[in-house]
């Protein structure tokens, strides 16, 4: 019996062996997701990602692995590159920038990246789409459309990225209609379809009409659905959940920036070396990000009678922000924030430090606003 | 009215979140006043949650998802029935693994069913004239899904059961004494088998409305963690049907609140409350001395029984 | 004389327990209908379980049923319910919160959805058949015990109890209660129901009983009407105690006598609540010296419970004031779940009082081998039977578990020592053991002894105070002449 | 013919014991390889492939004692509480409060960084402590079931955690994110050569474990405890005083919890940050470990380096077999069925007998 046992276990290792020297001249890739996969958010959209350029490039392999808790990221990194060999390993949520950093250090001929982070290291780069832009593009559509004049939206954390949307969408929102008030409501959750349906159900019952959020569930697209009022959908296409009431929406293309980094590392020109540097920050004018409730669909044409001019002014501004010299930005001054005080000034662009630190709430928001500055 | 509207909105909000509550609450109460604990009540929900998930998907037919997260729900109290009243082994332990097992098996698989939009679901309706009533007509008639007043149904039902037939009577001596009750020809692991299969149906139909109303959809782990506030709520209502709306309604409202006085009041504030209260309200029930004999937790709850020991 | 077929016959019913204990060895018996049948025997002659065995709750190993001679088999309570077969116990089976109706409709099959609704006109009806005056809409919790004791016979005769089991039913009534009783039982046997009267008191029953029958270890020791009995005289009676107990009843007991040394417990108009907030102590004074026994007797439920364990520290006094010099001493009367812990072993078991003393532990930590050796002395000392000292308490006997108590309680040093029953349940050898380690005790302590058994009070005693309602009387010896006395103020003449 | 025989016993033997807990945990391993099969997975192949990557290999027994040293301090804080009959459930949120106390000596103790690492688990076993000792006094003065509040205690702990990280302690490193500012590096717990094993915390548990096996063997309080635990009636006839005893297992019991959370937070995460990301569900687990160790503080050194291994064994078959992180879960609940169903076996004797 032990024999059997014996022999097995070397055959194993011989097994795994061999496949480690087939694997030479292939790229592989591990993901650390924080979530489910199945989130129909930000996790979701990162695996749909990883898909494409598994499909994209015969050379590239890829794990994952799902829910993996803050504290344990460093473990599964070691065991992403020690048993599966991996030689690039993303991880997905700023809470594994700890974790990340110090395994970067301890494998200092890997390549990492870390996804929303602050901290490279040489063989760390960082990455982020960001929606702000679209936001203020659903800002203008929700201005429009408002009759009540609230707009209700849900955050999961009052961070700076949700802080940002938030501000962005207000921009949008103020621009077409002055008259108009952001609601916000935050659940303290990424995902918690319960908290976001009653977070939803308060605004409805604050009196909002219209409602965009920060969160990783379609909860708030349904139950806007079942009122009967119009909603935007965020990260991952959201149109089917409720194809009437569905008018635009944020959609992100993970796969631009894996495609792009995995295929600089395979060529060479990313090394463990040379990452001290490297920030993928992808807005409209990058592709990271679209406009629209599905992809190839900007706005639901449903809508688009009800929209009128704005509509036109929409896709101007979309275009203006496609644009590779970005002719507009919507963080352009004078924006003063609701305590009356100016933040970026007239006619100054707020920079990508500015963007990325922003706790300030723009005039219109109404609602709770952790850690706003006084 | 200002205010009116407020209470309008809240208890609105407060039925229908409190629902899957008020129905795991009604189960567990059958569960324990015949003197089983089932701590399982998170996983048994969860089950009834998948299963009505997947079965309202593939049939079509929203009853059908009910029916068979209800038979779920009671196939997995089953478990805990055979462990607490044939093996008689610690209750509290049987549950938490009931708990595990079911949130690690509807994880594991569900991981094909994630993210699919559930296309039917049952609709929303106002009840004619009736919703003309004031106050009482906009919070309980107006919007509100079929399984808010079957909810309340059985908290009714179950009320009378317990309190004014024959059934209750031997329910209730069973939790209290089982040994009397023995002695007078009841058939005492029936009346438990009975009790706990409640507990798990109405658990199963609590799970399933939340994947097939209350969001219909399905991810792992939904239930997050109404199956210990149903614990918690078991005991806020004294093991009493109609103290179960109440409790129910009232955290539906905390809950709905906390995001309605977000602007003002801290949330974990509110949602802290609920639980404080389930401390509390036994607390004071000790206090009073002839309160607790009457209203206090059955005493034979979560003692194993049998004959030939004596 | 006509010869009638009984209403049931029990054939060589056998029953043993899983611990190898025989308490039923072939035992027959026959009941008549209109008939009050006593069952007599001590404590563990096997009379409960016969009866459970009857009723449905034990099912017996071997023997066979026969309901008006037709072979029955009574597999649950709900069979011998249907056959008229009801038991009440000694400890009610009632259930506390509940209504006197609720629980009497319990698994009687009423109607579905007004349980109760034909249940108060019976109740009403048996009320005034037997003059009981329940009140349906009680509380149990709210009702005394002999109010208790007759909710049970309702409960009985509703179910149509033809035969009619009675555990102890006096051991918990007052005399006045118990002549009530009585009275209820000779119109239920006039109506023509069977009743069993299972007792370990013979006087009690040749009042009452047609018929008695004497168990002695699990078997029939003797079986004849009672006016047989009564037409012989004492002769016969003594001769029936003998087969109840295998030998003489009165023990003669040897009683040095020690002069009296200094107070060690002085009860000053002591006045304590039971559980459910009565006072059930109503005001006691006496006090216990050093090299006697006081006896306390008293019909149980009379206040002794409270009285002993407000005298042992386990019970706030709520007026009043006690005394007491030196280190107690306390035999529970509840040895199995109160006096041991079933899954210790001996040697923790032998310092369940003492642990804290400095001889088995210093500062935090418990002395394990003298602990081990201490437990070794007690048990030769005692004669207490186990394998050694790490046997585990339950796997004890009940006498060797009570030398064991004993000999914990006694090797303290203590200066009062409290005996709660210290005999019951025991066999008669440990009863002469106890008896004699309590009358050597009074060497070096008062001795309380608190009991039910007028007898044991009698032969121990160099004085007693007997308990009727919260109230103690104080007879001085010599007590021959006062016995009669002693009887009256115990049923609270 | 063979024929079937069933006795009695009163106590099984430890070797009964051991081989029916083996025999349990492998009937439960074969279950679950059907849900192998269902995802197409060879379920030998893959459980010698957990074998290798959980004890098969230096690396897997590391992460297996990492995983575990949570799991052992509040295995064995339980099996205290548990041996005096008080259903401690509470330690989840035991756990929560020894990680909040252990934050605030790293984060605004402001004491000299010798003193950090001592004091952080002081201020630890201090937050369980209290925590533990709010059930015990609800429970003998106002006689509220213990199940409840500890199970209450847990959820209010979270919040707790919630509303400082979102608030007052939110750290301003954080770039607006819900962390406390990572503890100085003073205050960071060592670690075992390459491995994550903070051992100071491991030692604590090992300690924790020689400690109670020594309360519960030899000394007052652990005498008091037995009796306690078996007889309430009789713990009050011995003149043991209810809420003393269970003061103190509920402060060694809350405290260990405490020290586990105190060891997470300086030894792992090196901040505070979400609930639900500090403790993976420890508490709950810990009742298991506790259980399963029948009493005996040794044994919870087995038993939660069982549930350190399935914990490790789900990391495993995440990566290298996709299969959700649910699969856990499965394991625990699927082991504990067997396990609690054999428990009533144990009690009895079964033997074959050939019949002629």
């Amino acid at each position: 019996m032990r024999k059997v046992v014996l022999l097995i276990l070397c055959l194993v290792f011989v097994f795994t062996g061999a496949i480690g020297l087939l694997a030479q001249d292939k790229l592989k890739a591990g993901f650390i997701y924080v979530g489910p996969i199945g989130d129909m958010g930000w996790t979701h959209a990162h695996d749909q990602a990883r898909k494409i350029c598994e499909n994209t490039f015969p050379w590239l392999e890829t794990v994952y692995q799902e829910s993996v808790p803050e504290g344990k990221v460093e473990g599964v990194i070691d065991r992403m590159i020690r048993r599966e060999r991996c030689d690039v390993v993303f991880t997905t949520s700023f809470g594994f920038w700890e974790g990340t950093i110090a395994a970067a250090k301890k494998y200092p001929d890997k390549v990492f990246a870390h996804c929303s982070g602050f901290m490279r290291t040489p063989n760390c780069a960082t990455y982020m789409a960001d929606f702000y832009q679209v936001y203020y593009l659903n800002g203008l559509m929700a201005g429009a459309l408002t009759k009540s004049n609230k707009v209700g939206y849900v955050g999961a954390f009052p961070i700076p990225e949700v802080k940002r949307h938030i501000d962005a969408f207000t921009l949008g929102v103020l621009e077409v209609n002055p008259r108009a008030e952001v609601h916000v409501r935050w659940i303290e959750a990424w995902f918690d379809p319960a908290k976001a349906k009653e977070a939803t159900n308060s605004l409805i019952d604050a009196g909002c009409d219209v409602f965009a959020f920060t969160e990783d569930s379609d909860t708030v697209v349904q139950v806007a659905a079942e009122n009967r009022l119009p909603s935007f959908g965020h990260y991952s296409p959201m149109y089917n959940s409720a194809p009437d009431y569905i008018v635009s929406g944020q959609l992100v293309h993970w796969e631009l920036f894996y495609l792009d980094f995995l295929a600089k590392v395979y060529a060479g020109y990313y090394t463990s070396k040379n990452l001290e540097n490297v920030d993928y920050w992808g807005l409209l004018k990058e592709g990271a990000a679209e406009l629209g409730p599905k992809f190839g669909m900007p706005i639901n044409p449903k809508w688009k009678s009800r929209l009128g001019k704005t509509n036109d002014l929409v896709l101007e501004r979309l275009k203006q922000m496609q644009n590779p010299q970005m002719i507009f930005d919507p963080f352009t001054g004078p924006i003063y924030d609701r305590n009356g005080k100016m933040v970026v000034g007239r006619g100054e662009r707020a920079d990508y430090g500015h963007l990325l630190s922003i706790e300030y709430a723009v005039k219109g928001v109404v609602g709770a606003w952790p850690g706003e500055p006084k | 009215m200002e205010w009116q509207l407020w209470i309008i909105e809240t208890l609105r909000r407060a039925l229908a979140y409190g629902t899957p509550l008020l129905l795991g609450t009604l189960g567990e109460i059958y569960t324990e006043r015949s003197g089983i604990l089932n701590l399982g009540v998170e996983g048994m929900m969860i089950l009834g949650a998948f299963t009505g998930f997947v079965t309202t998907f593939v049939t079509g037919n929203p009853w059908i998802g009910f029916l068979m997260g209800a038979l779920v729900g009671g196939a997995a109290s089953l478990i805990h029935a055979f462990l607490s009243i044939n093996l008689r082994v610690i209750q509290v332990v049987s549950g938490l693994a009931l708990t595990l097992f079911g949130l690690g098996l509807t994880g594991v698989l569900g991981r094909g069913w994630e993210g699919q939009p559930l296309k039917v679901s049952l609709e929303m309706f106002s009840v004619p004239y009736l919703k003309e009533i004031p106050i009482l007509g906009p919070i309980v008639f107006t919007e509100q899904n079929v399984l808010v007043y079957i909810g309340i149904g059985f908290a009714l039902l179950l009320w009378i059961v317990l309190f004014k037939t024959s059934w209750g009577i031997t329910i209730r001596s069973v939790g209290e004494d089982p040994a009397t009750a023995d002695a007078l020809g009841i058939n005492i692991p029936l009346v438990r088998y009975l009790c706990t299969f409640i507990g798990g149906v109405l658990a199963g139909i609590g799970g399933a409305y939340l994947s097939i109303i209350y969001r219909p959809s399905w991810t792992q782990g939904m239930t997050s963690g109404m199956g210990w506030i149903v614990i918690a709520l078991t005991i806020f209502s004294l093991w009493h049907p109609l103290m179960a709306i109440v409790g129910s309604y009232i955290f539906g409202s905390l809950f709905y609140l906390s995001f309605r006085l977000q602007p003002w009041v801290a949330p974990e504030l509110l949602t802290i409350m609920p639980y404080l209260f389930t401390i509390l309200a036994p607390m004071f029930l000790n206090v009073h001395r002839t309160l607790r004999r009457r209203m206090g937790a059955p005493a034979a709850l979560g003692i194993p029984y049998s004959r030939e020991e004596e | 004389m006509q010869k009638r077929d009984a209403i049931i016959s029990m054939k060589g019913i056998t029953k043993t327990f899983p611990g190898g204990l025989k308490a039923n060895d072939n035992i027959d018996l026959d009941i008549y209908q209109g008939e009050i049948h006593a069952v007599l025997g001590e404590n563990g002659a096997g009379k409960s379980t016969l009866m459970n065995i009857l009723s449905g709750i034990y099912r017996a190993d071997s023997g066979e049923f026969f309901l008006n001679c037709k072979p029955v088999q009574i597999k649950s309570p709900k069979e011998a319910i249907s056959h008229g077969i009801i038991m009440v116990h000694q400890h009610f089976r009632l259930i506390p919160p509940h209504t006197v109706a609720e629980n009497i409709v319990l698994g009687l099959g009423t109607s579905f959805l007004s349980p109760l609704k034909g249940i108060e006109k019976s109740i009403k009806e048996f009320n005034e058949q037997y003059n009981l005056s329940i009140h349906p809409k009680t509380r149990i919790c709210d009702l005394s015990v002999g109010e208790q004791q007759r909710v049970e016979i309702v409960k009985a005769l509703i179910r149509g109890a033809s035969i009619l089991i009675l555990d102890e039913p006096t051991s918990v009534l007052t005399p006045q209660e118990a002549k009530e009783l009585f009275g209820i039982l000779e119109k239920m046997k006039k109506e023509g129901k069977a009743i069993i009267f299972i007792t370990h008191k013979l006087e009690e029953v040749l009042e009452i009983a047609d018929h008695i029958t004497i168990l002695r270890k699990g078997k029939v020791t003797a079986s004849m009407p009672s006016d047989q009995i009564a037409k012989k005289g004492s002769e016969a009676k003594s001769e029936l105690a003998m087969k109840m107990v295998g030998r003489e009843v009165i023990l003669k007991v040897e009683k040095e006598s020690f002069s009296l040394g200094n107070t060690v417990l002085e009860v000053d108009n002591l006045k304590v609540l039971d559980d459910r907030g009565i006072e059930a102590v109503k005001g006691v004074s006496f006090s216990v010296n050093r090299g006697e026994v006081f006896g306390i007797v008293g019909v149980a439920g009379n206040g002794q419970g409270p009285l002993v364990e407000a005298i042992t520290g386990l019970r706030p006094p709520s007026s009043g004031s006690f005394t007491v010099k030196g280190d107690v001493g306390y035999i529970p009367e509840d040895r199995l779940s109160m006096g041991s812990v079933g899954d210790l072993t001996l040697a923790e078991n032998s310092i369940l009082t003492d642990y804290k003393n400095s001889c088995f532990s210093r500062h935090l930590l418990l002395n394990l081998s003298y602990i081990r050796e201490y437990a070794e002395i007690l048990m030769i000392k005692f004669s207490v039977v186990a394998p050694n000292v790490n046997t585990r308490a339950k796997q004890l006997s009940g006498g060797n578990l009570q030398r064991l108590i004993l000999a914990r309680e006694l090797s303290k040093n203590t200066q009062l020592l409290v005996a709660e029953q210290p005999t019951h349940g025991l066999d008669v050898g440990s009863i002469e053991f106890v008896w004699k380690f309590l009358l050597e005790q009074r060497k070096n302590a008062g001795i309380l002894l608190i009991s039910g058994d007028l007898s044991e009070v009698l032969s121990l005693s160099d004085r007693i105070g007997v308990m009727f309602q919260g109230k103690v009387t104080i007879f001085e010896s010599p007590f021959s002449d006062k016995i009669e006395e002693i009887g009256l103020k115990m049923t609270g003449f | 013919m063979l024929r079937l025989k069933i006795e009695k016993r009163l106590t099984p033997t430890w070797k009964v014991v051991f081989s029916v807990t083996v025999l349990s945990i492998f009937l439960a391993f074969f279950v679950i390889g059907f849900i192998f099969l269902g995802y197409g997975i060879n379920p030998v192949k893959a459980y010698i492939e957990i074998l290798i990557e959980t004890v098969g290999n230096f690396y897997g027994i590391t992460q297996i004692l990492w995983q575990s040293i949570p799991l052992l301090l509040c295995g064995v804080g339980l099996l205290l509480a548990f041996k005096a009959s008080f259903w401690n459930i509470g330690a989840e949120g035991q756990l929560l409060m020894g990680s909040l106390g252990a934050t605030w000596a790293a984060l605004f103790s402001g004491l000299p960084d010798f003193l950090l690492i001592p004091m952080i688990f002081i201020l630890g076993f201090a937050g369980g402590a209290i925590w533990g000792l709010v059930s015990t006094v609800l429970k003998a003065k106002f006689k509220v079931n213990e199940v409840i509040t500890t199970l209450m205690m847990n959820y209010i702990a979270m919040n707790i955690i919630l509303y400082l990280i979102h608030g007052p302690w939110k750290g301003e490193e954080m770039k607006g994110f819900a962390y406390t500012n990572s503890f100085p590096q003073p205050a960071w717990l060592p670690t075992l050569g390459m491995s994550y094993i903070h051992w100071p915390t491991l030692i604590m548990g090992l300690v924790a474990v020689a400690v109670i096996y020594l309360i519960i063997s030899r000394t007052k309080l652990g005498y008091e405890v037995k009796v306690i635990g078996q007889s309430q009636k009789a713990a009050k006839y011995a003149g043991i005083s209810y809420f003393q005893t269970i003061f103190w297992v509920m402060l060694i019991s809350g405290g260990c919890a405490g020290l586990a959370g105190a060891g997470e937070v300086a030894g792992v995460h090196h901040m505070l940050r979400h609930p639900d990301q500090i403790s993976l569900g420890y508490g709950y687990t810990g009742i298991i470990v506790a259980w399963l160790a029948r009493g005996n503080p040794i044994v919870t050194i087995l038993t939660s380096l069982l549930f350190g291994a399935i914990y490790v064994a789900g990391d495993v078959m995440q990566l290298s077999f996709g299969l959700p992180f649910q699969i856990v879960n499965v394991f625990t609940g699927m082991i504990l069925f067997f396990l609690i169903s054999s428990d009533h076996l144990m009690r009895y004797k079964i033997s074959f007998r050939r019949e002629e």
